[in-house]
């Protein structure tokens, strides 16, 4: 039980990616554009899903060369996610290109890999059909049914959804077309709800039913693995942001980062943040390397720590810039949000802690 | 004069002017002119110079009469913070100007105090007033104002000489909300409300008959006035699992589809802590009995800031997905609430709204720094601010 | 569910009995002499204990003048118990005075009668065997038996012992003659353990069986209802003398005192204190007042935050003298063996919250 | 040098020197003068000025013929902090004095830097240095000396000059132990035992021949030997569940009867914070394959200690009435520990010992100083004893 040999820092191919990235976000994310989601206007998703999963081809990382995709790995797929992290970007990579790409990479039929190959290209987006918080498959009976708090739904044009058959779960794809999908005021309206009414017997089956359950449950699995990445980035650019305040900000004649106390918060957030770093790499590093009890466990260390650490992270940001924080002009509580959202996606913390438990006999 | 005397003026003050039968306004001028309005204020400005003590009984013998408000919600800076600011510091004829139509909710006060630059550091405050005739000639920028455009006028604190140190060169004004060189904009919050607003305040011309207290005087009157604000601190009684902690103990009674024993553990951890503050307060609120108010308040707001804000999270996650819904109302609409209420609002907003329960009214680490230096008694902070002139302040 | 009416500072009553603890205490415990318990001199014990129980009467505080006590409460209890918090003292004041004196009082038989008049006049001490870790009766069958980590026992002379029979928990007094008592190398020598090896046989009845198993669990649940106390008078030593030696100890040409980081530490363990002395005065005068559900209550929530709030103003008080915090020459470590044992004897702080959310239906 | 190279010199004195018929002491001489002691030293001290990075090769390979080792645990300060330092600032007959007898382990070296007044301030020491004639007269005390009453040897830091700011006022001595001057007391820690000792110098004579640099070069030097100490920082890798989380883990795990899910969740909060200090450190070790150990190894220091820290408490809760005994070996007694060990010992003593890993070498307060200052890039501290002579610097 010693753990992987595993890269934690950025190889040169990595640093490319990040630059690449960080790059066309800087460009084309600015927080005076992603703060008018929560205002109902949310045309700049389209446009930086677009750039991200076709013009820079990211949608196909996790996807094998031979259907049609990048053939990276879970690594890439984190080096990508800490920097839409750090950008709080409301794109669906996570719901789409991680998670539901996953569940389908778990086996896919003819009509799967016809998906994943539309996926990977960039032509189509997909959604898991379960409720932002599930960590297992909650198959649907067939029959019309609501799902609530579904993420990603919104710009699916393809929803994956567990059914219950007697064979075990099988995964459908129904059209965004046959299914009514009704937006949510979200806590993260980067990552916006929805509540998704349909009937999964319009759907074609993209995981057979001797796969599916697995397969929904690894997707979810990846999702919360490489979701702390995201939260690596979240906690970073909180980190950065009040640091740099803090050394021109002043009160009382002294810059304000020169007072003991709030040096010594700030040492000890740099250190959490250091160390979600190191957790969230680890399980992206684990997620490719393909091992199945080690990427468990190396996940739940990283969801239960980066979770966590990402809400603690933005509330200092918060509290440590003082009112301007509580503005919403200050893109601070973009992240504050994000990050409160992520603490809830895909397993609360305390949950992680209780299945690493039963895996490391505590 | 003993409760029985004053019960015995407000019943003839009621016999004389009929709840039913008196126009509301006439009704409340009426009333301060008998002295019944706040009653340890002297004769003649609203008061009959007895003793605090006096008031809730007359407050209640009016409420119970049915007797019309005046308002002290819409105008609680006006009747908190301004009058008995303007009864320590004003004129005779400051006093007559404004104490009347203040108390009747005639008109309305807001506060222009905090500042963009000047929000812990309020003595480092930038707007200028400038003397020009008989008038002063303001600029400058305000900001965390609440009310401010429903205001009429607004006590003001303006640096009115920039080459004494940063205590000294301060003064205190009455300023009209309605000359045309204020503006005032919403200031919106993480909750998507704008609770507060910014003040701009462009060549705003205040008659120097408006000005309270002397020039220079400003930092003493602010303080008079903070410390009206603070005397609020460790006052009321709470119930066990009063506040913020019965709410969240109820979103754990109806969310046991979401029940760990993490998540309950650390229910009552804060369930622990509320209690032990809900104690705290009531000894608090005994000592305060048999002495003076001292600065304990500060240890008491630093922990329900703490407790606040922890219990907020913590509902967000026993919830499962609804945490993740902001359903409130208009959600994220920008709307200008007249006042803060959290109990009856979204788990969404009070775990947004909290995060200022440790910024406003003294951040939590300005309160560590008061609570270690005049409890503790330990060494004040290392300060370059203080024996140089204002502009010489880096900043 | 809005709790009781308690007095929650001290009254002239408490406050004379708190001066003439501590005037005692200043003169006859002090610290150089109470850490001779940790290389085997425990002669300062019976010393004070008899100036304690039989000179200023206090070990009949909770016993009423009916059975030849004081007639007092547990409040002026918890005044005592803060006191000899504060000096570590090595007394019997919490085994014999408060726990098995309330397991008698539950419902003495005649002997039992006789018992606690001696306890009440100092003439006699007792202890309940029972390990110092237990929070309800563990009725030992008839026939030798060993009892682990007894408290109280070594300086006892009577031995209350919880047996099982069939109507019930009967409570008998072995006396200690009769019972092999080894000591045993503790982590708090102030508060020295020992293995208890007896027959119950050999004892009378002082509790009879239809009340013995009530009178075991209020006698130790009135022991962490007053520990409680105790704890409050360990963390504001701590706290006090911590600020006092960073007011005057001086690195880098600086008061330590006037370090930020160590004023906001400092600020928040006060904080704490106050509210630990108000939990525990508040357990007291509910215990005092004989409401059964408020005590419980009232002692889970005073129990649940001394218990760790007294070892945090311990590990403070170590860490914030430095080096010198660390030396067997300086006291601070009496206090916190003393804080880290009361943490874990009858119940842990989380055992008491389990217990609480039971009560207030979390 | 390649490692067959170096292989082969081994080879070649392992034959020349056997095992089996050299006399130990004779042995280590020998593998002294042949360069074999630590190679990266030059030439004729020890070594053959080779890369460091060839030296466990050495080890392995004398290791794996069963040649009698110089007993490096008995003098880490000797071979970790003296020796590199005197090859630093050492003179030639200082160097061929010292470093033979030291690597061979015939003198055995302690360190006495700290003092009671002096421990976060080291620069701050008070213990003074005058020149007589050709002899150095030191009085003072030091304090938290491992090793003392075993040692030859010390490596001091003295004041030479009170008239100068503090940090240009110290001198770098090599000290006879043995000097009359000298006087050595355990010093008893709140675990019962005395791993430390107080050191008082009372006239002790030290040739100025044996300085080690120049006269007020003493901090520069100081921080030499420090630097060494540190580099270990990050150092070796562990395998998951490796340190005092195993231990702990293994209490949780043989006391079943105690388990609650608080005390579950607990452990597994430390669990996972162990396992992520664990992939720092594997990250920290990664960068500096790639370049130069940073202040990054102070964060890593002061996540262990809070680690171990609470590990440690929680063992004890969880060990119910166990957790109140303190059985270990002599129990209380004070004895004079070799080294420290945790995960041999008793879980009272691991508990308390723990508690100085946040003092010792360092203390959290400075090290979080150290990253906010040199990682992030804050301002530092307000210093009031820069540019003042040390003796006017308030105590």
């Amino acid at each position: 039980m010693s753990g992987l040999e595993v890269e934690l820092l950025d190889n040169e191919l990595d640093a490319d990616l990040r630059a690449t990235v960080r790059s066309f976000l800087s460009e084309r994310c600015d927080p005076t554009q992603v703060v008018k989601a929560y205002d109902g206007d949310s045309s700049l998703t389209p446009v930086l899903w677009k750039g991200l999963a076709a013009e820079l081809g990211l949608a196909g990382l996790l996807v094998p060369e031979s259907y049609g995709g990048a053939g990276a790995s879970a690594r890439e797929a984190a080096v990508v996610l800490e920097e839409l992290g750090r950008s709080v970007a409301p794109v669906p990579f996570l719901t789409s290109a991680v998670v539901a790409t996953s569940v389908l990479l778990a086996a896919p039929t003819e009509k799967g890999v016809e998906l994943l190959g539309g996926l990977a290209a960039g032509e189509r987006t997909a959604a898991l059909v379960v409720p932002l918080t599930a960590t297992t498959a909650q198959p649907l009976e067939p029959g019309e049914t609501t799902v609530r708090s579904v993420a990603g739904a919104l710009e699916a044009d393809t929803l994956l959804v567990p059914v219950a058959t007697p064979a075990g779960v099988e995964v459908r794809a129904v059209s965004a077309d046959q299914a009514t999908i009704t937006p949510v005021s979200s806590l993260d309206m980067t990552r916006q709800l929805a509540d998704v009414r349909l009937d999964p017997a319009a759907g074609e089956v993209v995981v057979a039913a001797d796969h599916g359950a697995d397969g929904v449950r690894s997707g979810l699995l990846a999702g919360a693995a490489l979701m702390a990445s995201e939260q690596v980035g979240v906690a970073q650019w909180c980190l950065t942001t009040t640091v740099d305040y803090l050394k021109v900000r002043r009160q009382f004649g002294r810059i304000v980062g020169g007072y003991q106390a709030l040096k010594h918060r700030l040492a000890d957030l740099y250190t959490s943040v250091e160390g979600a770093g190191a957790a969230a790499r680890y399980a992206a590093g684990a997620l490719a390397l393909g091992d199945p009890e080690e990427t468990e466990i190396a996940t739940h260390v990283a969801a239960a720590y980066c979770g966590d650490l990402a809400v603690t992270a933005a509330e200092e940001a918060v509290q440590l810039h003082g009112g301007i924080g509580m503005t919403w002009e200050h893109p601070a509580h973009l992240y504050l949000k994000r990050a409160k959202a992520d603490q809830i996606a895909y397993g609360l913390p305390g949950l992680h802690r209780d299945r690493l438990g039963a895996l490391v006999d505590i | 004069m003993t409760p029985e005397e004053i019960r015995g003026r407000v019943e003839e003050f009621l016999a004389e002017h009929p709840v039913a039968t008196t126009e509301p306004n006439a009704f409340l001028h009426a009333r301060y002119q008998a002295g019944l309005a706040w009653v340890a204020f002297p004769e003649g400005e609203g008061g009959l110079g007895v003793s605090r003590a006096l008031q809730p009984l007359v407050n209640d013998l009016f409420e119970a009469a049915g007797a019309p408000d005046n308002n002290p919600r819409r105008n609680g800076i006006g009747l908190g913070m301004a009058a008995p600011t303007i009864l320590a510091y004003g004129t005779p004829e400051q006093r007559s100007r404004f104490l009347e139509p203040l108390w009747c909710g005639e008109e309305i006060w807001c506060q222009l105090f905090s500042e963009p630059g000047a929000g812990s550091d309020l003595a480092g405050l930038a707007t200028r007033a400038v003397l020009d005739g008989d008038e002063w000639v303001v600029n400058g920028q305000k900001v965390w104002t609440s009310g401010a455009h429903n205001a009429d006028f607004a006590i003001l604190v303006a640096r009115t000489d920039p080459d004494v140190p940063k205590h000294r060169g301060l003064t205190y004004f009455l300023c009209d909300m309605h000359d045309p060189g204020v503006e005032v904009r919403p200031l919106r919050q993480i909750t998507g409300e704008a609770e507060f607003n910014e003040v701009f305040l462009t060549d705003v011309r205040i008659p120097d008959a408006h000005r309270l207290g002397a020039v220079g005087q400003g930092w003493e009157v602010a303080n008079a006035t903070l410390n009206n604000e603070r005397v609020a601190i460790g006052g009321a009684a709470m119930p066990r699992e009063g506040g913020l902690l019965g709410v969240v103990a109820e979103s754990w009674r109806t969310h046991p589809e979401n029940h760990t024993p993490e998540l309950r553990d650390r229910l009552l951890r804060l369930w622990v802590e509320s209690e032990v503050a809900r104690l705290t307060g009531a000894r608090l609120r005994q000592k305060l009995a048999v002495g003076q108010p001292g600065p304990e308040g500060s240890a008491m707001k630093l922990t329900f800031a703490s407790i606040n804000q922890r219990l907020t999270g913590l509902d967000l996650e026993l919830r499962g997905e609804e945490g993740l819904r902001y359903e409130d109302g208009d959600g994220w609409a920008m709307v200008r609430p007249e006042h803060v209420d959290f109990a009856g609002r979204d788990a969404v907003y009070r775990y947004l709204r909290a995060k200022g329960n440790s910024i406003e009214g003294g951040t939590s680490e300005i309160l560590r720094n008061i609570v270690a230096e005049r409890v503790l008694g330990l060494p004040g902070e290392h300060r370059v601010d203080k024996d140089v002139a204002w502009k010489e302040i880096p900043r």
